[in-house]
């Protein structure tokens, strides 16, 4: 792999998570059925629109209508759920897929986030429109992407493998400590 | 008509200048003519220019909506060049671009044609290809081009970025015969030509209708009252649609908006067009000394003549890529237009389903170049009732037919 | 900068999330049609000046297509739905007619 | 001479000097000034030229509307030109140099032209240099263009960073004036979030020079606690340095906030943030601008606005002069008098051109016993480079000169204009208003937001009210109406006490004399910058240029850098008055963004350099970095065009990497190829609509070859499709199309075959691909092993998944190169260490690792089409003797109704052919045409060249071709033109040039 992709100022501490799990979940998912069937297999419910559950290790986003992309920091745990999730929805149209490899995640630490994000990002980040439970898709400095926050002062941010050199440049720039607004 | 030169000048600076006319007469409306056009931009007044001039037609109004020359005409940046990859486009800007360089004699009236190069940067291999292709292209169909070096472009133009390194240049075709015109003084130096043969040239006159005899054009209604006519062509980029409702018929053409800027004036520093089309933005100098910047069109139907501002953004850094210098200018101004965009990109000069109605239409973001092949091409299918060589192929019946004149090649990408 | 709902998502989203995607509710003509029917549905453009149904793609987002509804004019957007609407809802249409009781551009 | 007093001046901090450099000069200042005011304070009044006739000039006003002191300012990569003094903030170390001179600013050659302005009044360009023809290129162009512009562009790269914003606003404030300020104060308590920006380097506008009582308060000490209040308030966000400079669709506003200071301080600051403003209502206060009065010699260095003069002198304790008169078409200016007076400055007259006044300002100056003229006027102000003196007519008349009267400074006064820019920039109309003498929004023609409605309020003088007790008149209006848009509970209107001024109306007059002679218009400047003067306009209108446009673009009237805030409203008037018509009825001009100029650099933002566009990396991409890459650019990827070993060049490595594949082994990073899922029980179905072939009866296991067209007919993607099981396939795409046709199924699955039980998923970025090509391709694959790749079991085109080795594979036997190739697909994540595999492994069989190039040579050697070569956007499969791959028995894909078009059944459609030379020691031309034999014009032209490559593997060149009924001409010769005029002859072949039985890739 590449060199480790690290960066942190006074404000913010960003990483790449490297290797994560992720799983594109498709169908629809507005069927009863399944929705029991994740909530059995992952103790967690659908996400609504534009939000996201979790639990311990596991973080399961709205994409779309049709779409869930489930989340862990454990490759090994979602190997084994593939195959679990897809055996179980055999007879539901559906189409399970392992993309760890299509994405990587990187964390964002530091309380003045929003602010980051907002120097890239079309989106309203306020506290009131951006909350705890959403998940958004969206452009980011040019790039295709989608955050939500773990905590209050850390989000995650998803994007294409293939851009997280020049993402991660992107994030390390806007970082700068020089051009904070307190706008948030 | 007062003759323009510097010997008259000289002479009216002892009088103040109380000696000239009018540039074109004020004139009111006829009860008929014999030809009317609707659009005093400059394809229009071209139009009928060249009638009154090959065909020795000057029965002709010239009807305009707003103001003479305040389409596109006036709203563009300027760049005039004819190294285009189809035959059938060479042959019309290669025409137009011609007539431009007689045009300021011709017309008694200085257009400012300035023959000082365009430049079309190849960033990729494959545009190195695609360019290739036009410049082989250009020498047979009679178009002066040549291929550049990366070096002997730094040379012509010291203050371009060669070295990239996102898109380092790796040659350029260059026309020495294309470049830039004073737009406003194309329209206004047709207008005064036309208008001392007699040609009326009615401004603030809209058209609100269209009356036909059976299949064929009777009258034009306009806000001016009726007037008669044997014939009629609408000449009327951006408002295409509009008009053609008003006959009746609806056209393959989608109105866009375009967006130009300029910086503030700085002494000079490059001497021709510039045109990087894998970044996509172009960017002159004028005679004044501001950057004229253009970039691509909006991707939605649009009658505002505002754009959005992501797409002068794109430009821009494009445009500092390849020139970084410019980082530290100033955008003076912006401005939009409302162009049409027709299935191939490639203009329309064509009989209509309507006996007698012609239209010219769809030059996209290229009009300002083509105006005196347009208005040759157009003035002769008028006079005729038939296109000549050089507007048939940009017939409405090619989209039927499926002929398409795509000079988007480069458009494709490679594995 | 125009900005939609999007009706999948029921948010705001800018112009730079999405992409322009031309004219709504054309009937696509296969093999068979007439030249005339045909070039129709691949050229002839409804392009008023006004009112215009439009399709447009939520490209950095839910990866959907939807319906606008918006005055080419003014910009004004009469509302959003759904791409597999094969009509525009009696909502935004009687919005419509109440902005242009005349019913010019509206079909 | 201008100077500045021992005390006073309210912005400055005598404490801190600041020294910078004028023209060389060491000048000094402090802190709070503006370059303008400390250039005042050291006397340099003379600050530029004029654009056209070279005119020395001096500053005409304090703030953004001022065209003459634009200087450079800094130098190397931190040139700016263009910069007007007025509205930077003076820091430590400014160089900043005057412009457009030739020789220095005092000496100026240039202003020979001057001269020569008789003759060369506006528009005369259009009207000479037409003969010989030759002249205007060689000689009197180049001659315009040296003359042309005014600073210098850097040289060097702009060191300075940029940022970019976004914020999402309830209400922005434009203007922190005290309409500005007062409004932000009765919203503050409601909960929204406001945005209340200055565009100066301090809060309250006019109300801080010109004093008065609000709340028995002075206006400058209710501003700073308005401000201090203010600033505590968490809803609201001050601003200084920050302009909204547009308004666009939708609210969406654009806002430059400007950080020269800091930067100046810290290098490592931005120097400009572009905000990207949504809001939900826009409030402007954005005030007024004075306008200036024509009259002849009104340009000479030390004539000056009035309220220009009295900021100096308020904010920066500057005076404009020893001996200073006024010349006014209304009360307000006044007020500089009653200043400067007190001052101790000598005021020997003031000029009223009105013919009374009995407002209490002028009376307040004659009781100070100041000389007060009614019905007066200037004839024209005598000096060159510094006012020496005026001479004194009367209104009526042609200016005969009644009194000389000794001077430094004049200070004028033609009213006020609102500041509506941001009003009109989204289709806002506006209106003159005689009464109140100023433009005013039209309140019926408003510009609107996505819901169609208005979206911007006007208080405080923007509105044409300018005396300080009419600026709150709508303030009620405007808060009840935000009330009500943001559905709160009306709030309680808090009510000002300010008194009211008695003044009488402004005159409408704006040139004085009313009937000046020829030569004295010939001096009266409207549009100082451009060096548009009275007769210029005359001029146009005489020569038809009668609609405001029209004399804009004829003159150039408001085209300067300052866009006209001074001369618009002047020129417009005057207009009228030529033309006899009613101002509205000639019309205003549509204002468009910026309203101030912007940095190109904050426009582009950070995206410059490596942030410019994204790149996109394959996981092999660090490898091939290291091992000598040349990169190629396909979209946003980046992938290796060769592999540049010791000191080979380009072409060399390309011929190395062919040999050594078709000769041993070569690896291929194909990470790039699109890879798109289409999995459901109408997948088949589905792609079968997709693709001109069939795709539903491929067999799981299986690959096929596969064609997409649009619904024009035309090519414009391929692939390899496999069929993962009876419901899923896999589509390979080419490296720019994986994007593109993604988009593709996705909106046809949409938008019209919804009903259509399919799912797509891009998986181009899951898998890295590697194509091992050549003879050694099984050995290598046997050597990682794990799978069993016999010829038998394992046949061309198909696909295996199992365990190469360590590594989880997809294998598909598929080739590009015709050599025996295999195609290996691994997770992403593993990409790097399978790569690093197979060349440990392969080293002993010779491999070596081949980029683009070499991949373009092996396929065209083999005829294989490449989209983007032999396609252009106009080519139809049939073209390129794909028949076989377009299906007859399909009833519909995308594309078959196109395919039955007259010009699509054309015999003489141009179809694909090899092309074969004659002599093989020549290659012909990439883009090159072929023309009949002996044939030389364009009715001769057969088609053009789609490929051309040397093949090191048949040591010969090859080239295929694009040629009119390209089937009939096998066999003949063809004629291809090259640069120098020279002629190659070809003889049309069949595209396929190496290993035609397809032997090597069927071992």
């Amino acid at each position: 792999m590449s060199d480790k992709l690290e960066f942190s100022n006074n404000l913010f501490t960003i990483k790449d998570l490297y290797l994560p799990g992720m799983v594109s979940i498709r169908t629809h998912l507005f069927d009863k059925k399944f929705q029991k069937i994740i909530k059995d297999i992952l103790k967690i419910n659908v996400p609504n629109k534009l939000e996201f559950t979790f639990n311990k290790n596991l973080y399961l986003a709205w994409m779309s209508p049709n779409e869930l992309l489930l989340f862990s920091k454990n490759l090994n745990e979602i190997l084994k759920l593939i195959t679990i999730i897809e055996d179980t929805l055999k007879g539901i149209e559906s189409l399970v897929l392992d993309v760890s490899s299509s994405r990587t995640v990187f964390s964002i630490k530091g309380s003045l986030w929003r602010e980051l994000l907002a120097k890239g990002t079309p989106i309203n980040l306020c506290p009131n429109k951006f909350t705890s439970k959403s998940f958004r898709r969206t452009r980011l400095g040019q790039v295709s992407t989608a955050f939500w926050m773990v905590k209050t002062d850390q989000v995650y941010i998803v994007c294409g493998r293939s851009f997280k050199e020049f993402f991660f440049k992107w994030l390390c720039n806007a970082a700068n400590e020089k051009s904070i607004i307190k706008f948030f | 008509m007062k003759k323009y030169s510097a010997f008259s000048l000289i002479k009216e600076s002892f009088n103040n200048h109380f000696g000239w006319e009018k540039a074109w007469k004020k004139n009111n409306l006829k009860k008929s003519y014999k030809v009317i056009i609707v659009g005093a931009g400059g394809h229009g007044l071209a139009t009928a220019y060249y009638l009154g001039k090959n065909f020795g037609i000057r029965d002709v109004a010239v009807i305009e909506k707003g103001w003479l020359g305040g389409g596109n005409t006036g709203r563009n940046t300027t760049i005039i060049r004819s190294n285009y990859l189809q035959e059938e486009s060479a042959a019309i800007y290669e025409k137009s671009r011609s007539l431009y360089e007689k045009l300021s004699q011709e017309l008694n009236y200085n257009v400012m044609f300035s023959p000082r190069g365009v430049m079309m940067l190849c960033q990729t291999e494959h545009e190195l290809r695609a360019m290739r292709r036009t410049y082989y292209a250009n020498r047979i169909f009679g178009v002066d081009t040549e291929m550049v070096s990366p070096a002997r472009m730094k040379e012509m133009i010291p203050i371009i970025n060669i070295n990239g390194p996102r898109f380092p240049i790796l040659g350029g075709l260059w026309q020495p015969r294309g470049g830039t015109a004073r737009h406003d003084a194309v329209a206004w130096g047709y207008a005064r030509a036309i208008s001392n043969w007699g040609v009326d040239i009615i401004e603030n006159c809209e058209v609100i209708g269209v009356n036909k005899n059976k299949n064929k054009i009777n009258s034009v209604e306009t806000t001016k009252g009726t007037i008669n006519c044997e014939k009629m062509c609408f000449i009327v980029a951006g408002s295409s649609s509009i008009l053609a409702e008003l006959c009746g018929f609806r056209l393959p053409v989608e109105s866009v908006a375009l967006q130009a800027l300029v910086s503030e004036p700085i002494k000079p520093v490059m001497h021709c067009v510039v045109m990087a089309n894998t970044v996509h933005g172009y960017m002159s100098q004028s005679d004044k000394g501001e950057m004229v910047i253009g970039g691509g069109a909006d991707g939605y139907n649009n009658y505002t003549q505002r754009g959005s501002f992501q797409h002068i953004e794109e430009t821009v850094r494009a445009l500092i890529e390849t020139f970084p210098f410019i980082s530290r200018l100033r955008q003076l101004r912006q401005w939009g237009g409302i162009v049409d965009m027709t299935g191939d990109r490639s203009p329309i000069i064509s009989k209509t389903p309507i006996e007698n109605i012609y239209v010219n239409c769809g030059w996209g973001t290229g009009g300002f170049k083509a105006i005196p092949g347009s208005g040759w091409a157009t003035a002769e299918l008028i006079a005729n009732g038939e296109p000549g060589e050089l507007a048939a192929p940009f017939s409405l019946a090619r989209f039927k037919e499926g002929r398409m004149i795509d000079e988007s090649v480069a458009a494709a990408v490679a594995h | 900068m125009l900005k939609f709902i999007c009706p999948i998502c029921e948010i705001e989203t800018d112009e730079t999330e999405l992409t322009p995607g031309g004219e709504a509710h054309l009937k696509r003509m296969g093999p068979g049609s007439s030249d005339q029917n045909f070039y129709t549905y691949l050229f002839e453009r409804k392009n008023p000046r006004g009112i215009h149904f439009e399709r447009w793609l939520h490209s950095y987002g839910c990866g959907k297509w939807f319906h606008v509804v918006r005055c080419t004019k003014t910009m004004e957007v009469f509302g959003t739905y759904s791409a597999q609407d094969t009509k525009p809802p009696k909502k935004i249409l009687d919005a419509i007619k109440k902005k242009l009781p005349n019913g010019k551009n509206v079909k | 001479m201008t100077s500045r007093f021992s005390k006073g001046g309210i912005l400055i901090n005598r404490k801190k000097k600041l020294s910078f450099k004028f023209n060389g000069k060491n000048l000094f200042g402090f802190s709070g000034d503006t370059l303008a005011s400390a250039l005042l304070a050291n006397n340099q009044v003379l600050i530029g030229r004029s654009f056209k006739y070279h005119r020395p000039r001096g500053f005409v006003s304090s703030g953004v509307e001022e065209p003459n002191a634009l200087l450079s300012i800094g130098s190397g990569g931190s040139l700016e030109p263009n910069r007007s003094a007025t509205t930077l903030e003076l820091f430590d170390g400014i160089e900043a140099m005057s412009q457009n001179h030739f020789g220095s600013l005092e000496w100026d050659i240039g202003s020979i032209s001057n001269f020569l302005s008789k003759i060369f009044p506006a528009g005369f360009y259009y009207k000479t240099f037409i003969k010989p023809r030759f002249a205007w290129k060689h000689i009197f162009e180049p001659t315009i263009r040296s003359a042309a512009g005014l600073g210098k562009a850097p040289k060097e790269h702009d060191l300075s960073s940029y940022d970019f914003f976004y914020a999402h606003l309830d209400v922005v404030i434009v203007g922190g004036g005290i309409s500005g300020l007062v409004t932000a104060k009765n919203l503050a308590s409601l909960g929204l979030k406001i945005l209340l920006v200055e565009q100066k380097h301090f809060f309250g506008g006019y109300a801080l020079s010109e004093e008065f009582k609000i709340n028995n308060l002075d206006s400058s000490e209710f501003i700073k606690n308005l401000e201090d209040d203010l600033s505590k308030n968490e809803n609201v966000i001050l601003k200084k340095n920050f302009s909204i400079v547009g308004v666009h669709d939708h609210s969406y506003l654009l806002g430059l906030e400007n950080f020269e200071v800091l930067e100046s301080e810290d290098h490592s600051s931005i120097r400009h943030r572009l905000w990207r403003i949504r809001t939900k209502h826009l409030i402007l206060a954005t005030g007024a601008i004075e306008r200036p009065l024509v009259f002849a010699g009104n340009d000479i260095p030390g004539v000056i606005l009035s309220s220009a003069a009295n900021e100096f002198y308020k904010l920066y304790g500057i005076s404009q002069g020893d001996r200073v008169i006024l010349i006014t078409n209304n009360d307000s200016a006044y007020s500089a008098v009653v200043e400067l007076f007190n001052a101790g400055i000598s005021i020997p007259l003031v000029i009223d051109v009105r013919e009374k006044s009995v407002g209490e300002l002028p009376l307040k100056v004659k009781d100070l016993g100041i000389r007060v003229e009614f019905g007066k006027a200037i004839t024209k102000v005598l000096g060159k480079k510094r006012v020496k003196a005026v001479e004194i007519c009367s209104i009526v008349g042609e200016g005969s000169v009644l009194e000389t009267i000794i001077c430094d400074s004049v200070l004028m006064s033609g009213g006020w204009t609102s500041t509506l820019n941001l009003w009109s920039h989204c289709g806002g109309k506006i209106k003159w208003d005689n009464q109140l003498n100023t433009l005013v929004p039209d309140e019926t023609k408003q510009s609107t937001n996505e819901l169609g409605q208005s979206f911007i309020s006007v208080v405080g003088s923007a509105r044409g009210q300018f005396w300080p007790s009419e600026l709150f008149d709508n303030m009620e209006k405007v808060i009840k109406n935000i009330c009500e848009i943001f559905n709160l509970k009306k709030i309680k209107y808090e009510k000002y006490q300010i008194k009211e001024i008695i003044h009488e109306k402004t005159s409408p007059i704006s040139c004085v004399p009313e009937s000046a002679d020829e030569n004295l218009k010939g001096k009266s400047f409207v549009d100082y910058q451009n060096d548009v003067k009275l007769t210029d306009l005359r001029i146009a209108t005489q020569e038809g240029f009668e609609s405001v446009e029209h004399l804009k673009r004829y003159t150039t009237l408001g085209m300067a850098t300052d866009q006209g805030k001074l001369s618009n409203i002047n020129g417009i008037k005057i207009l009228s008055h030529l033309v006899g018509k009613e101002i509205n009825e000639v019309g205003t001009t549509t204002f468009r963004p910026p309203y101030t100029p912007i940095s190109l650099g904050s426009i582009a933002g950070e995206a410059r350099k490596e942030l410019f566009k994204p790149i996109r990396k394959t996981p092999m991409h660090k490898w091939h970095q290291e091992n000598g890459a040349i990169w190629e650019p396909v979209g946003d990827w980046q992938r290796p065009y060769t592999y540049l070993r010791n000191n080979e060049t380009k072409e060399e490595a390309v011929y190395r990497e062919v040999k050594n594949t078709r000769n041993s082994l070569g690896m291929l990073d194909a990470s790039t190829l699109g890879k798109i899922i289409v999995s459901g029980n109408d997948a088949g179905e589905f792609l079968d609509l997709i693709y001109t072939n069939m795709m539903s009866t491929l067999k799981p296991g299986r690959c096929r070859y596969g064609l997409m067209c649009n619904e024009n007919g035309f090519l414009f993607d391929d692939g390899v499709v496999a069929r993962l099981n009876e419901k899923t396939f896999l589509c390979h795409t080419t490296t720019g199309g994986s994007d593109r046709v993604y988009s593709w199924m996705e909106e046809w699955h949409q938008t019209e075959w919804w009903d259509k039980k399919v799912f797509i998923q891009n998986l181009t970025e899951e898998y890295a691909q590697i194509t091992i090509a050549g003879p050694k391709a099984r050995l290598l694959l046997e050597k990682l092993g794990g799978l069993n790749v016999e010829s038998k079991k394992f046949q061309p085109l198909d696909f295996i998944e199992g365990k190469l080795g360590n590594f989880d594979v997809r294998v598909f036997r598929i080739s590009f190169s015709g050599e025996l190739s295999f195609e290996i697909a691994t997770p992403s994540a593993n990409g790097e260490a399978l790569w690093i595999r197979c060349l440990e492994l392969g080293s002993e069989l010779g491999i070596t690792s081949y980029g683009t190039e070499a991949l373009h040579i092996m396929r065209a050697e083999k005829g294989f089409i490449m989209i983007g070569d032999e396609t252009d956007g106009t080519v139809i499969p049939q073209d390129l003797n794909l028949d076989w791959a377009v299906s007859k028995k399909k009833k519909d894909f995308i594309g078959k109704r196109a395919h039955e078009r007259i010009y699509m059944q054309d015999p003489n459609r141009k179809t694909l052919v090899g092309l074969s030379l004659k002599d093989s020691t020549q290659k012909i031309p990439d883009g090159a045409y072929a023309l009949k034999s002996g044939g030389n014009g364009a009715e001769d032209v057969l088609g053009h060249i789609t490929s051309t490559y040397f093949s090191p593997s048949l040591d010969k060149p090859i080239a295929m071709a694009l040629l009119k009924n390209g089937k009939s001409l096998k066999g003949q010769e063809v004629d291809i033109p090259l640069g120098s005029g020279n002629k190659l002859r070809a003889i049309v072949v069949d595209p396929q040039f190496y290993d035609i039985e397809g032997k090597r890739q069927n071992v």
